[in-house]
């Protein structure tokens, strides 16, 4: 085996070491170090997020255009900063509801935002996924290859509306005063669960074997780091 | 021609849930049963009885993005729990790790409070962003769950792998945990992690189930139909496809 | 109960109003539709990292607070700020590619993030194997085997490759993948019409999640 | 002057008579205890909360441990303690106090604005309307609905007719804080359906007391021995005694520590145990009004709705009896009523004295303040058969008994439950990890386990023709959507085919849709370089362009725009002025577009927002294998959406294995696969012996869920 820690790593290396027992000695519970140890991930990664939030937007988007051209990027910046300062309001208590002109545009935005992106982004494309198989005409697929692809299609097709069967709410209320859907609709939502199952039982799984990259990567720190101190002393 | 067809589908299912809306007030659509609703009603009055907290993740959904959607169910839930736990002195807590959803859930949170004449107070401890990043928000979520004396954890809103964690805090700490997300990740990890987990389209229905209301009742009748209608034209235009048409 | 357009009737035609402009701007192909929804865009862009900073101060106001509480809490609070402002000051006085910051991402953050991960792996394998005690299902039978299946696919068993089952092409693969796809086709478009119902029910103020 | 009632027989009597001209009872007492505002009165009814001390004594219900404290002069303190420091039931429980002493004062002078609202809803509900339930009074009156109601509603609905065998409920016997029915008790409960001659050989207070005897002597060593020894039955002289003590020495007594409710709860009196004493102590004067009334009261007092009701019932069915009666009963009743009268004289005659008597026999032995000799004589008559039993039917006396079980319990000190929290199964989670853990470090140590991928996936080919039809200095876009808990797995996945790109001089644009990506972008090329011996460094080989904003929204920006939308580096540089960059203006201007990413959410809003941007051709995901199945029907639609998926760890190793440059994915390889093999079998063993557990578990579970 080859050492890939150089020997000027060696303190950062020990760092990492520690932190990463620190963090695997959580499987035993919450204790102080580890908390010591979340707490101060948790401030790092919020000071770079704001650097970087800073660096990627605050900077280009507000003040860059005043640098640039003070008189127009006045009126360039003048809403978005009157925007931003009205939200600065929402940290007060009493004065919160100053804010709530920026958060009604934010949400406005972020509704259509919403909508659009679910419609053109996930709801077309994926509709017209489980058709695409059967356009034969617009197929690049060869010819022998059709029939298993139609099979295919048709398979995905049956699951995609067994899966969506699953889904449905509607139900009849029942004398014993629970509601149950219609029984054929039952069936068909049985036979989604097993899609569902399998579909989120792939993902699972692919989640765990980035699990394990990241379980055997560790191992690799901590070997190399015990190698290293072996050779050094 | 896609862009005119996405708004003809956004102009249908804004007339049918108006249509709905109105609808329900003669005659109520009935909902299936959702054993995790069950619960979570049952598992809301034992936690205010109790004196424990509620716990809603908000989860770290972009507000510029289609992950808006479960963080909005997920502040549904969070108001009507606060109606529910503020009778109580016991508001839920609300952690996100998006600085937006923060104040979504302030905003909403004292919006709870003023119905009840009560002061807001501690609304920066109350609804929190916990971590900035995916990770640093379920160390930070996990942490909350076993300080704050918390009977139940929902999960609702944009989560990824990182849900795992805060699931485990839940469970270590004996609490119910009910989670739904947009991420097939997070699903596939509240398939196993949670105490009930919601897949799919059932997590947007968790307002309608928690209180009823006429417009979240219509909200799923619209959902069915639509359903039905996308089930219908999928067969019909695979048909086409095939036969050339 | 009022409906929500009713109780906050400003903030719910700003949000109408602002939505449907940019939402208009998705769908139609209209210059000046095009134009103000890029224009709010990039304003909501900012609102939302004005957001982030927002919600920075907000936890460094709880921290802060947490400081004259108990002295475990005000030590966690004191990791949190120490960590908070000396990533400030690397990477906003340093920069984020100066040697010190990139040692802070390897040396720490990495670690930590990637032994949580393994922290997340032993748990998620620890709930999968009581899942069965849990709930004892079909959903759960179905959903353990093709974690377990898919597992076995991804390797080798011991230097062997099973023809069915290994390889991407193989029958197993191919009917998972079939199945599988199904079943994420199914769950995306649900999703997908979940969230334009409760986009839809809240842009027109139906539902105000977020006030009164 | 109003007519007057008879307390005994409950008749209308003429004014001015004194003795019932039906029942020959005495209608005026010949005395009356002054009302004594200061006398604490029972709490009736009280939920209070526990003192500490009632702790130590859990048979003890709360309401006459409070009862205690409060004849034991200690109230105030205690009480406003508690009001402090107690749940909200407390005060509660003390403006209960205040209801009962106000329905049950002597004050009768009341006005209409002195009645608690809640009697006043009541009565007018009673006037008004029969039928309306109290409990409704109450629910509109928004007062918590007094325990009691239920029951005086249940009584009151019972039809003479239909009443189920009516039983005589002892006061204090398992129904401590029912004030009415204690009332009713007391004002009724010596003549009962059996009409149980009253002798002076029959001590009738001594029962319920009988245990407690030894235990008062030696609480109250002060008193006389003679009277110690006194034998049960009341003489003349006792009576007279009593009747001549003062009230002033009442309250004396009854500053003292009344030892003998010490011992109260846990007597268990036996149902059908001569019920009341002999002298009802002072804590029942508040409760006894109509044998305390003077003529002027009695026709001011108001009598309770309820208790009308019972008597409108009642007098008819009391009429139906006595015309039942045979001759010979009639006489025997007279005979007992004869008998009464003469015992009433004597204490009229000791009236004059003003001394309240101090009890010597029986449980009450030493007590003082207990109610005079008037109303007790005046009780041993059998006024009216009817009127002396309490209606209680079965049911109701079933719930009396379950309330008080329920009261018992919650005397009964229980174990703290332990905090509900799961086991969280260190061991098989430390096991797991240990487990995992020594598969990763034997497949280091022992990398002959494992053999590399020997197929050439599809996909990986169609990366490999994308990287090798890259002309040399190209201009590659990295999209680096990645987390740290996520780079392990992402630069074995994509190592290799940065390595291959740098040996052919590519220059990359680095940019990521979260912040954490915009951290372990520069990251990955570094490692990437130091493990494949290049020399790639920022600026020369690379631009990162930080973070992009605005999910989905900034994707599309950034693809329609962009310069416009990230025209500076991570750090606040001009990011296109660079050499290798110049060119650059649209993302169609790469010449490659590589997205990495282990969201799968946003793996799919990168492929919806690239496209028309870029050329499928040019479009190249390397995702985490939890995205695999959800981005590769992408790569598998027809027509394909994107020219390749690179997913986890095997395909970088078939990609190394391929260009026969083994790199970061084979070098973690060996110790995966034995990491992998390690999760199935624990995933097997574990899923069989917890569902085993389940199994046999489930039986049990379904018997506790049947018993439940």
């Amino acid at each position: 085996m080859t050492l890939d820690v150089p020997y000027l790593d060696l303190l950062g290396s020990a760092l990492g070491v520690l932190l990463t027992l620190l963090v695997f000695s959580y499987l035993l519970g919450d204790h102080f170090l580890v908390r010591l140890v979340f707490y101060g991930y948790i401030g790092l990664m919020a000071g770079f997020a704001v650097v970087i939030a800073f660096n990627s937007v605050l900077y280009p988007l507000l003040l860059q255009p005043l640098i640039d051209d003070p008189l127009a990027g006045w009126m360039q910046v003048a809403v978005p900063l009157l925007l931003s300062g009205l939200l600065c309001f929402k940290v007060s208590t009493r004065l919160s509801r100053i804010g709530n002109l920026s958060l009604a545009f934010l949400v406005g935005v972020s509704l259509a935002a919403l909508i659009g992106g679910a419609i053109q982004g996930t709801l077309m494309p994926q509709l017209s996924a489980v058709i695409s198989p059967f356009d034969l005409e617009r197929s690049s697929v060869a010819a022998a290859d059709r029939f298993s692809g139609l099979i295919e299609g048709f398979l995905i097709l049956f699951g995609t509306v067994a899966t969506l069967a699953y889904f449905h709410f509607g139900a009849r209320p029942r004398f014993s005063g629970s509601a149950r859907r219609l029984e054929w609709i039952e069936a068909l939502s049985w036979v989604g669960q097993i899609f569902i199952a399998i579909a989120l039982g792939l993902i699972f799984a692919g989640l765990l074997r980035a699990g394990f990259v990241a379980l055997v990567e560790r191992v690799q720190v901590l070997l190399n780091f015990v190698i290293t101190l072996q050779q050094g002393f | 021609m896609t862009d005119g067809i996405g708004l003809l589908i956004f102009l249908a299912l804004s007339l049918l849930l108006v249509l709905l809306t109105v609808m329900q007030r003669k005659r109520s659509y009935t909902l299936r049963e959702l054993l995790a609703f069950q619960r979570l009603r049952r598992a809301i009055g034992l936690a205010v009885e109790d004196g424990k907290r509620i716990h809603v993740a908000l989860g770290r959904g972009n507000l510029l993005s289609e992950n808006f959607g479960s963080a909005l169910i997920g502040l549904g839930v969070l108001k009507r729990l606060s109606s529910v736990a503020l009778i109580a002195d016991h508001p839920p807590i609300a952690t996100s790790g998006e600085g937006g959803l923060m104040l979504l859930a302030q905003t909403g949170l004292q919006a709870a409070h003023q119905r009840f004449g009560l002061p807001p107070q501690d609304l920066p401890q109350k609804a929190q962003l916990v971590g900035v990043t995916p990770l640093s928000f379920a160390v930070g979520s996990g942490m909350e769950i076993r300080d704050e004396r918390v009977a139940v954890d929902l999960l609702i809103g944009h989560l990824g792998s990182e849900a795992a964690l805060i699931c485990d805090a839940s469970h270590q700490q004996g609490n119910l945990s009910i989670a739904g997300s947009d991420d097939l990740t997070a699903q596939a990890v509240f398939a196993a992690a949670a105490s009930h987990p919601l897949f799919g389209e059932e997590a947007y229905a968790a307002v309608a189930y928690m209180d009823g209301e006429a417009v979240h009742r219509a909200s799923l009748q619209t959902q069915d139909l639509a359903r039905w209608a996308i089930i219908l034209f999928l067969i019909f235009a695979s048909v086409v496809k095939l036969i050339g048409l | 109960m009022k409906p929500a357009f009713l109780r906050s009737p400003f903030s719910t035609l700003i949000t109408l109003l602002t939505g449907l402009i940019v939402l208009l701007g998705y769908f139609l192909d209209f210059e000046p539709l095009r134009e103000w929804r890029f224009r709010f865009l990039q304003w909501a862009i900012l609102l939302a990292a004005v957001a982030l900073f927002l919600g920075v101060f907000n936890l460094l106001r709880v921290h802060w607070g947490r400081l004259s509480e108990s002295p475990s809490k005000a030590v966690y609070s004191l990791t949190f700020l120490g960590g908070f402002v000396s990533a400030v000051l690397m990477a906003g006085w340093l920069g984020i590619q100066h040697s010190l910051t990139r040692a802070v991402v390897d040396y720490v953050i990495l670690p930590i993030e990637a032994s949580l991960f393994v922290i997340i792996l032993v748990t998620l394998l620890y709930a999968l194997t009581r899942l069965l005690q849990h709930r004892l299902s079909v959903f759960s039978f179905v959903f353990l085997v093709t974690v377990l299946l898919s597992l076995i696919a991804s390797i080798p068993l011991l230097g062997i490759e099973i023809p069915l089952l290994h390889g991407r092409d193989s029958l197993f693969s191919i009917a998972l993948r079939i199945l599988g796809t199904a079943g994420v086709r199914g769950l995306l478009i649900g999703v997908a019409l979940g969230s334009v119902v409760t986009g839809i029910r809240v842009l027109f103020g139906l539902e105000r999640p977020h006030g009164d | 002057m109003e007519a007057q009632r008879c307390p005994m027989c409950g008749r209308v009597n003429p004014p001015g008579l004194e003795v019932c001209q039906y029942c020959q009872a005495r209608l005026k007492p010949l005395w009356v205890e002054p009302p004594q505002d200061s006398s604490p009165s029972i709490e009736v009814g009280s939920t209070r909360a526990r003192t500490p001390s009632a702790s130590n004594e859990p048979l003890l219900p709360d309401w006459l441990l409070e009862s205690r404290l409060d004849l034991g002069g200690e109230s105030s303190p205690r009480m406003s303690e508690q009001d402090d420091s107690e749940q909200p039931l407390s005060e509660e429980a003390s403006a209960d106090e205040e209801r009962f002493g106000g329905l049950f004062s002597d004050e009768l002078g009341e006005t209409e604005e002195d009645v608690p609202e809640w009697l006043r809803s009541l009565r007018d509900e009673s006037e008004s309307d029969q039928g309306v339930t109290a409990t409704a009074a109450i629910e509109e009156g928004s007062e918590p609905i007094p325990f009691w109601l239920d029951f005086e509603e249940g009584k009151a609905e019972e039809s003479p007719s239909e009443a189920p065998p009516s039983e005589k409920v002892l006061p204090f016997h398992e129904m401590p804080f029912e004030g009415l029915d204690l009332e009713d008790e007391s004002l009724l409960s010596e003549i009962t359906a059996e009409a149980k001659p009253i002798s002076a050989e029959e001590p009738q207070t001594v029962p319920p007391f009988e245990t407690l005897e030894p235990f008062l002597l030696e609480e109250q060593p002060s008193f006389p021995p003679q009277e110690q020894g006194v034998p049960p039955q009341p003489s003349a002289s006792t009576l007279q005694e009593r009747a001549s003590l003062s009230p002033e020495a009442a309250e004396d007594w009854m500053s003292e520590i009344p030892s003998w409710l010490d011992a109260l709860p846990g007597q268990d009196w036996e149902e059908g145990e001569t019920a009341a004493p002999e002298t009802p102590p002072e804590f029942l004067e508040g409760i006894v009004p109509p044998f305390v009334e003077t003529e002027e009261e009695l026709s001011d007092i108001e009598f309770p709705a309820w208790l009308g009701q019972i008597e409108s019932t009642l007098e008819p069915q009391l009429e139906s009896l006595m015309d039942t009666l045979t001759p010979a009963e009639t006489e025997t009743l007279l005979q007992e009523e004869s008998l009464g009268e003469i015992s009433q004289e004597q204490p009229a005659q000791s009236l004059a004295q003003e001394e309240i008597p101090v009890e010597v026999v029986g449980p009450l032995h030493g007590l003082r303040g207990i109610l005079p000799a008037e109303p007790l004589v005046a009780e041993q008559k059998k006024p009216s058969k009817a009127l002396s039993e309490l209606l209680v039917t079965d049911k109701q006396r079933a719930q009396a008994e379950l309330f008080l079980k329920l009261i018992e319990e919650e005397g009964k000190p229980k174990p703290m439950p332990s905090p509900k929290r799961a086991r969280p199964h260190i061991l098989w989670r430390m096991l797991i990890f240990f487990a995992l853990f020594a598969g990763a470090i034997l497949g280091f140590v022992q990398p002959q386990f494992a053999t590399p991928p020997q197929e050439l996936s599809v996909g990986v080919f169609d990366a490999m023709q994308a990287v090798n039809q890259l002309p040399a200095q190209a201009s590659v876009l990295l999209v680096v959507d990645i987390e740290g808990q996520d780079f392990a797995e992402m630069q074995a996945t994509t190592a290799a085919m940065l390595d291959q790109m740098m040996i052919k001089g590519a220059f990359f644009v680095l940019v990521s849709a979260n912040q954490s990506g915009a951290l372990q972008a520069d990251r990955l090329l570094r490692e990437v370089s130091r493990l494949s011996g290049h020399q790639y460094q920022p600026s020369s080989g690379w631009v990162n362009l930080g973070y992009l904003p605005g999910g989905v929204a900034g994707m599309q920006a950034f693809s329609q725009s962009l310069t416009e939308v990230l025209p500076f580096t991570i750090d606040g540089e001009v990011a296109w002025q660079n050499d290798r960059l110049r060119n650059i203006r649209t993302l169609s201007d790469f010449d490659l577009v590589v997205v990495i990413t282990e969201d799968s959410t946003r793996a799919r809003q990168w492929v919806e927002q690239l496209k028309g941007h870029v050329l499928e051709s040019r479009l190249l995901f390397a995702v985490s294998a939890q995205v695999e199945p959800l981005i590769r029907s992408y790569y598998e639609a027809n027509p394909r959406q994107i020219q390749s998926v690179l997913a986890g760890i095997r395909d970088g190793a078939i990609y190394e294995t391929q260009t026969a440059r083994p790199g970061w994915a084979m070098k973690l390889w060996g110790a995966y696969t034995l990491v992998v093999l390690t999760a199935i079998a624990l995933i097997l063993v574990g899923s069989v012996f917890y569902a085993v557990l389940a199994l046999l578990n489930r039986p049990q579970a379904q018997g506790e869920g049947k018993e439940r």
